[in-house]
């Protein structure tokens, strides 16, 4: 009765409202301006590794080392799929989740390890790994279903399918964490046994604890991704916007179902990496060039978003490239040696930016 | 045990009432007597319209338990209109009335001209009109009521006694009348100046309208003795509102010194007022009689052999003085006595 | 707190003959005459009386001020008044415990304000329909389901409300002293509580209260509630006084008296101004008038008349001196 | 297409929605509360109350209405002025009383009694609008006070004069007949509240002094800043309520002679409540005496049927007030919601389908694929043009668009870097064709066809066309006048986008997708319009073929072009010649090789395509989804078609990014170039055609050489 008032209505779960840009998360063009470190595909998953920082570009590993106020990347190794996270232990171990559903570890203790079941299910989608100590490694896997290639259809279709797992690496055996999430993305280790990840479908971060999960920052505007340290605090990148158009369709089961059956996902009515850049793109109203100008707050599916969190997981500041920008899709923001870097996955661009900026 | 007494006469009558209740519906024919079956037929399931200026005080609805009972036993229909105080509600119903033709009306006005034209209408629609206690300009087939006058003679007589020569007193008396437009207030004024003129020594000092409402009442009186500590006497023109006075006399710390006079249809309250001094003189209209009057003429008028507007009769009722020396159980009667046995 | 202390200065502005200050001269005025004309005016005991005579209606005022300056108007209080306290009567005669009676009363007053307070605030419906209407209701509510007596006794038994009819303390009849008390009250509650400024802050701008995040609707709910619990309370005061309630008083004028008590005092009907001294002023006025004017034996009905002239009067003036701003008018403001 | 979807096109075939909207937006909608109230109350009291509908039941009423509407028609003004009087009961009172003791008392003639009845009624509204109109003091309070002085007059002239007055009925025939005649069966009251309604309602709606009553009402500042004479009709205001008041009072004495002094006590009350039943808003400027007159009948059916019933005490007025609760909770909250539900419901959008998108790939070898052609067009005008929906060329070979500012602004030739504001017109000029004068015949969105010759002089040619039958909303003005083409026999054709919207809500209508547009044909000669085509999907660009025998008109929603044959065999017929455009067309102008040029103003995406077969999708996303954030065409893309006269495509244009021409409006060529207009676009571009005829000019294809 109740959920038919607000299907008429278009409120409570119906509502399409989504939070503003406001306060900490004020919008600048801070990322827009920023400088490219490098340019590269696709690029994601930076991850410090000691005196260098990993990322990744489609199926290659790559590191980027700081020559003064240059940036300089070399290819390290390449493999079958595109990689779709990296954990460094920080002792020369690494490892890397691949697209076609692997995760392999390269040198350190367990160099050559090759995990591609977890609990006897074949892992599809790890989204993020993380060392915690020698012979433990925290797993994130986005969904039982979709490869983290093909996020834009877990996320219309409403997926709750991701889990978090801990895996000892000496014997294989995997315990799971967490269940149901919603496409855990981001994966930091707070402290000792404090594991915090993003559900990104959930638009917040949460913190497992003892199998359920306690919300730490809800209501994010966008679909938060990869989460690093900062001090004392955290970078939360975000790689796409939320949008009451999106929000809408969400909602509107059989046009959204359609649409997946029907249309290529780069011409679905859904968040992206990057947009406007083909005349088959939906396009909003408020997104019309208006005398040879696209006004940077209209709507939009793609954008550029970087948050500082402090230690308490509340925003303190944040770096935007708004509609119309370049530099969207930022998939992954870390802090490196007194810089900003962040990967526009969608702008094919590794970022630089100061510290204080 | 003087109440049940008092209640001895009464219970007869009721027992009588009951017993010819019992005849008429047992033994129809026997009881035959050449009118008997006629008259009863005659009554039976006519409509009679009752309507007061407003029901929920003792005088009205005294009147409505007294026709009832008779209804209930002669068959006939009483249809009440309450305007509730509102006048121009009373000419609204006043035309309904007109409208639904009843057999007979029975209405108290509110004052002396509002529902006269509409009486003529109903008498001219056919409807005998019988006036209770107040008198419109436009003269009803029958008035039944206190005969305001000599109300106000009375209480202006006692005043007079308790005030005049030889009583030494200051002669200050203040009159508080009801509604000033209504022809109890006015007539009983009209009494009591008359009594004044031939007793120049009583000085009126405030002569001023409640509207019937005791808060009024009250608040005028207040002043009143606070103007003239040296007052003498009130005449209240209706028990209902006198209680104010009552009260200010009472809070004034002036119980027992200053002379309170007032009149009303002999309720209870206002005996046991008379019995705790609040009232020192009140002159009762009995409303028993009134209530049998009003039968009379009712059963009279039902039977239907007047013709509406020809007659001008009056049935001025009796009064009763009553005071701390001759107040007895009997001289007061309670709401559920006429409900059980009135009129 | 800034923004109320803002609007108590709109309420005294710097020095300019404010309505306060005109009233309280007619009354001066007005006192000196009577005093010269009516006999027996001049007088501890009938200026004790006269403050007597009106301290229920002051109470009234009271109850209306809240109101009128958050920028409503209740004109079901004396229907709300008389229909409580006449069935705390009757239930009171019919044998209730005394505290429960009057918890009863009061709670029917406060549900009437609650149900007024609603409609006004969440059914967004003009104050003075709402009240209008509601107080045809209650009346003929109350009248048809709760009370039959037109005039309602108090029971023999009911001596401590008579004693507190008629009781003096230090000469002063408690009356007026609970008149006092209820003033006190209401001052506090106005200047120095946060609901209070709000109210104020309501009546002055209620687009700006809501923007600044006052929770207007539940304070609109609340001025009603207050003021029609305070009518109750003041209906108290009538019972004791004349040891009745008469369903009557709601014919009757009342309602006028009490708005023109609030508005001549000079709590504007626009809202957000004034406070409870205007109400005493505008008390004392009116109780003057009546007083002296029953002293001097004028009849009820030409009382009426020179009331009225000299509420006029009081109004032109004030108007003249503080002349209506066309610019800055609000619409609707009548 | 499966079953389901035949029956969601069925469905929207056959029920058509948009009545309800077009419904709510007519303005005698707000009188459909106070009508309908009566309706229930005439059906519940006749069947409850007795003799309801009985003859003198009925007259009596009516008798009352004819007073207590007086009263209320007379309250009615002054609330519509902004203002209250509460002092219409005393006043009706104190004329009560007046005329009786003029005509009983003192038995004056009738006429005299009625003249004095009407001064003392005015004399005291002169007072209250002397106090309120110009020393401007609160109504509300002055007539309180007013009230009460003059009730008190009335109740101490009672007691004076209340006795001596004889209350015999006046056995005078005049004075019975005011009182209980009647003409042609109706109460004599009655028949004088009708002429005063009428009165009344002329004078509100058709007189001077009740457009400035209104106006005050609606909003005082305002009015007093237009220079209406605030204080004086505020003073007027009152005065008729006290004249009527007046009227009401001889009435009631004629019909009663009651000199009671209760006479007239509540009625402002009752007077209120029927304003407001009738949906007089307190805050002034809204209401209608036709309203006024509904709810005093309401009221006073209730509250006679209540009498008659005899409630017991009290239940009377429980009913009445809870009566006047309910009335004012649904009035409040209908005029306050009505435009929220218009805003919902209006919008209501059909089924459609269109066939899948031809491919516009850049490798696909189809004509439509995308390329950069368009990028090379030099700026004319850069950041100076704001709103060029379309461009034109003069015989001189000027260049002529529009602006959103109103003007018509003229480019001169040869190098158009020099412009200058032609003419002035109000409204944003659309399409335009300019004629064998150089005389440009535009079309101004909102107002119509204009004509501004060489002499800069602006003439409205047609704002105009005959109103479809059956149509809820007049559809007889022209809203959205679109694009324009003169005929061979000079007659000039437009299109007229749709009949639903105007010009800044045309994404609406593409949400709508119903065929809201039409083609309306103006013929100088008669100077009349008529509709010659309609029910057409956002007609758009208009063009007459080079052969002048047909015209081409875009449906741009559509994605069609279709040819409306003006003379031979199919003279009236319309055949489609290109569907299924990957964009949506909007202007088409004849080009140098025979062809037509069209310019399309947007792309299809697959995901606006797919909506287009779920209607309930659509509305609810008007309903529940910023209007910005909507799905429209991809209009950030520019593309211009070649078809032939048979309609097949021959070449395709496009500036793909959208850089420089995103939605492109219109195109014309002239002496071997392409100029390139666009309504959001801040240039017009020129782009060189290296195979055109440079010698071509529009004129001279139209009109010959000269």
């Amino acid at each position: 009765m109740i959920k038919f008032y607000d299907w008429l209505r278009g409120s409570g779960v119906y509502a399409v409202t989504v939070p503003p840009m406001d306060g900490a998360l004020k919008p600048n063009d801070l990322l827009e301006t920023a400088s490219i470190a490098t340019v590269a595909a696709q690029p994601d998953n930076l991850t410090p590794d000691g005196s260098r920082v990993l990322f990744s570009t489609g199926n290659t590993l790559m590191s980027l080392e700081r020559m003064g106020e240059k940036w300089s990347a070399q290819s390290i190794a390449s493999f079958a799929a595109a990689i779709t996270c990296i954990g460094a232990e920080g002792r020369g171990g690494i490892a890397i989740g691949i697209d076609d559903g692997t995760v392999l570890l390269k040198g350190g203790k367990h160099d050559g390890l090759r995990i591609d079941k977890v609990a006897d299910r074949p892992l599809v989608c790890p989204t993020a790994c993380a060392f915690a100590g020698e012979n433990t490694l925290i797993l994130c896997l986005g969904s039982l279903t979709n490869p983290a290639s093909r996020w834009k259809a877990d996320l219309m279709e409403r997926n709750e399918t991701g889990s978090v797992w801990s895996i000892d690496l000496a014997s294989g055996a995997a315990t799971r964490l967490a269940d149901r999430l919603a496409f855990p993305y981001g994966l930091q280790i707070a402290g000792p046994g404090r594991i915090v990840v993003t559900e990104s479908w959930k638009h917040r971060v949460v913190e497992i604890v003892g199998g359920k999960v306690k919300e730490l920052l809800a209501d994010l505007p966008g679909y938060p991704a990869r989460l690093a340290r900062s001090g004392d605090g955290y970078w939360l990148s975000a790689f796409a916007p939320r949008s009451q158009m999106v929000e809408f369709v969400l909602r509107e089961r059989k046009f959204c179902l359609g649409m997946m059956a029907n249309i290529d996902a780069e011409y679905w009515m859904a968040p992206a990496l990057i947009s406007g850049r083909n005349h088959l793109e939906p396009l909003q109203g408020g997104a019309i060039r208006h005398l040879g100008v696209l006004k940077p707050w209209s709507p939009t599916r793609s954008y550029g978003l970087l948050v500082e969190l402090d230690a308490a997981f509340k925003p303190l500041r944040s770096l935007h490239s708004r509609a119309g920008g370049r530099h969207h899709g930022i998939t992954s923001g870390i802090e490196f040696d007194g810089a900003i870097l962040a990967t526009s996955k969608g702008g094919d661009a590794v970022l630089a930016l100061p510290r204080q900026s | 045990m003087t109440y049940m007494n008092a209640l001895k006469p009464l219970c007869f009558a009721a027992l009588t009432a009951t017993a010819v209740t019992l005849c008429s519906a047992a033994f129809a024919a026997p009881a035959e007597d050449g009118l008997y079956a006629e008259s009863f037929a005659a009554m039976k399931g006519k409509k009679v319209v009752y309507m007061p200026n407003a029901l929920g005080y003792d005088l009205t609805e005294g009147w409505l338990a007294g026709l009832k009972n008779e209804a209930a036993r002669l068959g006939f229909e009483v249809i009440v209109r309450d305007p509730n105080w509102n006048i121009d509600a009373g000419v609204q119903a006043m035309q309904a009335v007109v409208r639904e033709k009843p057999d007979l009306l029975v209405v108290q006005p509110p004052d002396v001209t509002s529902y006269s034209r509409l009486i003529q209408k109903a008498q001219e629609a056919g409807v005998p009109v019988i006036e209770v206690n107040q008198m419109t300009t436009a003269v009803p087939d029958v008035f039944v009521g206190a005969d305001w006058y000599a109300i106000g003679v009375a209480n202006g007589e006692a005043v007079v006694k308790a005030c005049g020569q030889g009583s030494g007193k200051s002669g200050k008396v203040a009159i508080v009348q009801g509604l000033i437009t209504a022809p109890a207030s006015i007539t009983q004024v009209r009494g009591i100046n008359d009594v004044f003129a031939k007793h120049p020594e009583i000085k009126v000092v405030s002569n001023q309208a409640a509207d019937w409402t005791p808060s009024k009442s009250n608040s005028i009186t207040t002043t009143v003795l606070q103007q003239n500590p040296d007052l003498c006497a009130i005449i209240e023109a209706w028990d209902g509102q006198a209680v104010g006075s009552a009260t200010a006399i009472h809070d004034a710390g002036k119980q027992g010194q200053v002379f309170l006079a007032t009149s009303g249809g002999g309720e209870k309250t206002a005996c046991d007022n008379v019995a705790n001094g609040s009232f020192t003189h009140y002159v009762s209209f009995d409303l028993w009689d009134q209530d049998r009057d009003i039968n009379n003429l009712v059963k009279l008028f039902l039977q239907g052999k007047f013709s509406p507007g020809k007659q001008k009769l009056a049935l001025y009722t009796p009064n009763h003085e009553i005071t701390k020396e001759n107040l007895s159980a009997r001289s007061c009667w309670t709401m559920d006595e006429v409900k059980k046995s009135g009129g | 707190m800034s923004q109320g202390r803002a609007v108590a200065d709109r309420a005294r502005p710097h020095w300019r003959p404010t309505q306060e200050h005109i009233v309280a001269l007619t009354a001066c005025v007005l006192f000196v005459v009577f005093a010269g004309l009516a006999p027996g005016f001049f007088s501890v005991s009938n200026v004790v009386s006269l403050m007597r005579s009106v301290s229920i209606l002051g109470v009234l005022a009271l109850a209306m001020s809240i109101v009128v300056i958050g920028r409503g108007i209740d004109l079901a209080i004396v229907p709300t008044m008389v229909i409580s306290v006449a069935f705390l009567i009757t239930l009171y005669a019919g044998g209730m415990p005394a505290y429960l009676a009057i918890l009863i009363g009061l709670g029917i007053a406060a549900s009437i304000g609650l149900i007024q307070g609603w409609l006004i605030a969440y059914a967004d419906v003009p104050a003075i329909f709402t009240t209008l209407a509601m107080g045809v209701t209650v009346y003929g509510f109350g009248l048809f389901f709760l009370v039959s007596k037109d005039v309602n006794y108090l029971p023999k038994e009911a001596v401590l409300f008579r004693e507190v009819g008629s009781t003096q303390i230090a000469g002063v009849p408690s009356l007026v002293l609970i008149f006092g008390l209820c003033a006190l009250l209401f001052h506090l509650f106005l200047k120095f509580t946060p609901w209070g400024r709000f109210i104020y802050a309501l009546g002055d701008n209620p687009d700006a209260a809501r923007l600044a995040g006052i929770s207007v609707r539940h304070i609109t709910v609340l001025q009603y509630v207050l003021a029609s619990v305070t009518a109750c309370g003041a209906g108290l005061m009538t019972a004791a006084s004349v040891s009745s309630m008469s369903m009557r008083i709601v014919n009757s004028t009342m309602i006028y008296d009490i708005l023109l008590v609030v508005v001549i005092g000079g709590i504007g009907l626009t809202g957000g101004k004034g406070g409870i001294r205007n109400v005493i002023a505008g008390t004392v006025l009116i109780g003057i008038l009546i007083n002296g004017m029953t002293l001097m034996d004028i009849a009820y009905t030409s009382q009426n008349i020179v009331k009225g002239c000299v509420l006029l009067l009081a109004i032109i003036i004030d108007t003249l001196l503080n002349p209506r701003d066309e610019q800055t008018a609000q619409q609707g403001d009548i | 297409m499966s079953i389901g979807e035949n029956l969601i096109r069925l469905r929207y075939r056959l029920i058509p929605d948009q009545i309800i909207g077009e419904l709510l937006s007519k303005s005698w909608i707000d009188t459909c509360i106070p009508a309908s109230l009566l309706a229930v109350t005439v059906v519940v009291f006749a069947a409850i109350a007795p003799d309801f509908l009985s003859l003198d039941n009925l007259s009596d009423t009516g008798r009352q209405l004819g007073e207590l509407g007086f009263i209320a028609i007379g309250l009615t003004v002054v609330l519509m002025a902004g203002g209250i009087d509460l002092s219409v009961g005393s006043i009706y009172g104190l004329c009560n009383f007046a005329t009786l003791e003029a005509f009983q008392g003192l038995g004056l003639p009738l006429w005299l009694t009625f003249l004095i009845s009407l001064g003392l009624g005015g004399l005291v509204g002169t007072i209250n609008g002397l106090l309120i109109g110009y020393l401007r003091l609160r109504a509300f309070l002055t007539t309180l006070v007013t009230l009460i002085i003059v009730r008190a007059i009335v109740q101490t002239a009672a007691l004076t004069f209340g006795e001596a007055m004889t209350g015999v009925a006046p056995d005078r025939s005049a004075w019975d007949f005011v009182g209980d005649g009647t003409i042609a069966g109706i109460p004599f009251s009655l028949v004088a509240l009708a002429i005063l309604a009428v009165a009344g309602h002329l004078f509100l709606t058709r007189s001077r002094l009740g457009w400035h009553v209104q106006a005050v009402g609606g909003s005082r500042r305002s009015a007093l800043n237009a220079g209406i004479p605030v204080r004086r009709t505020v003073f007027l205001s009152y005065v008729i309520s006290g004249l009527c008041c007046a009227v009401a009072g001889f009435l009631y004495a004629a019909r009663l002679t009651n000199a009671g002094p209760e006479v007239g006590n509540g009625t402002e009350i009752m007077a209120l409540t029927a304003a407001v039943l009738g949906g007089i808003s307190l805050g002034g400027g809204r209401g209608s005496v036709s309203k006024v007159l509904l709810g005093t009948t309401v009221v006073l059916l209730i509250t006679n049927s209540l009498v008659a019933m005899g409630l017991r005490s009290g239940g009377t007025s429980f009913i009445l007030g809870l009566v006047l609760l309910l009335a004012v909770v649904i009035d409040v909250r209908w005029t306050k919601n009505r435009q929220k539900i218009l805003a919902r419901v209006y919008i209501s959008p059909t089924y459609f389908s269109l066939p899948p998108c031809p491919s516009t790939a850049k490798d696909s070898g189809s004509v439509f694929a995308a390329n950069d052609a368009l990028t090379s067009a030099e700026p004319i005008g850069l950041n100076a043009v704001d709103g060029a929906e379309d461009v034109i060329f003069d015989s001189q070979g000027h260049l002529y668009t529009g602006s959103r500012q109103g003007d018509v602004i003229r480019f001169l030739a040869p190098d158009y870097a020099k412009s200058e504001i032609f003419a002035h017109i109000g409204g944003h000029p659309l399409g335009m064709a300019i004629d064998a004068q150089d005389t440009i015949n535009v079309c101004v969105s909102g107002m119509g066809l204009y004509a501004v010759d060489q002499k800069r002089e602006v003439r409205k040619l047609s704002d105009q066309t005959n109103r479809s039958l059956f149509s809820i909303r007049d559809d007889s003005r022209i809203r959205f006048a679109d694009d324009v083409d003169i005929a061979p026999d000079g007659r000039m054709y437009f299109s007229e986008a749709t009949v639903r919207f105007d010009i800044y809500e045309w994404a609406s209508d593409g949400l709508e997708l119903r065929g809201n547009g039409r083609i309306i044909a103006y013929d100088p000669r008669t100077d009349t319009s008529r509709t010659v085509l309609s029910n057409l999907i956002f007609p758009n660009g208009i063009c007459v073929s080079h052969d002048g025998r047909s015209l081409l008109f875009a449906e741009t929603w559509a994605c069609r072009i279709s040819r409306y044959w003006l003379e031979g065999p199919q003279a009236g017929k319309v055949e489609i010649i290109t569907e299924n455009l990957p964009g949506y067309p909007d202007n088409i102008n004849r080009a140098s090789d025979g062809n037509y040029w069209i310019a399309l103003l947007g792309m299809r995406t697959p995901v606006l395509d797919y909506s287009l077969k779920m209607p309930g999708f659509r509305k609810r996303m008007a309903q529940r989804v910023a209007f910005d954030e909507w799905i429209y065409p991809n209009l950030n893309t520019g593309m211009i078609v070649k078809i032939s006269d048979s309609g097949e495509v021959i070449q395709s244009l496009w500036d793909s990014t959208g850089e420089k021409h995103p939605m492109i409006t219109s195109m014309r060529e002239h002496a071997g170039n392409l100029y390139i207009g666009g309504i959001f676009n801040n240039r017009i571009g020129r782009l060189p055609l290296p195979n055109a005829d440079p010698a071509w000019t529009g004129p001279r294809s139209y009109w010959g050489g000269r």
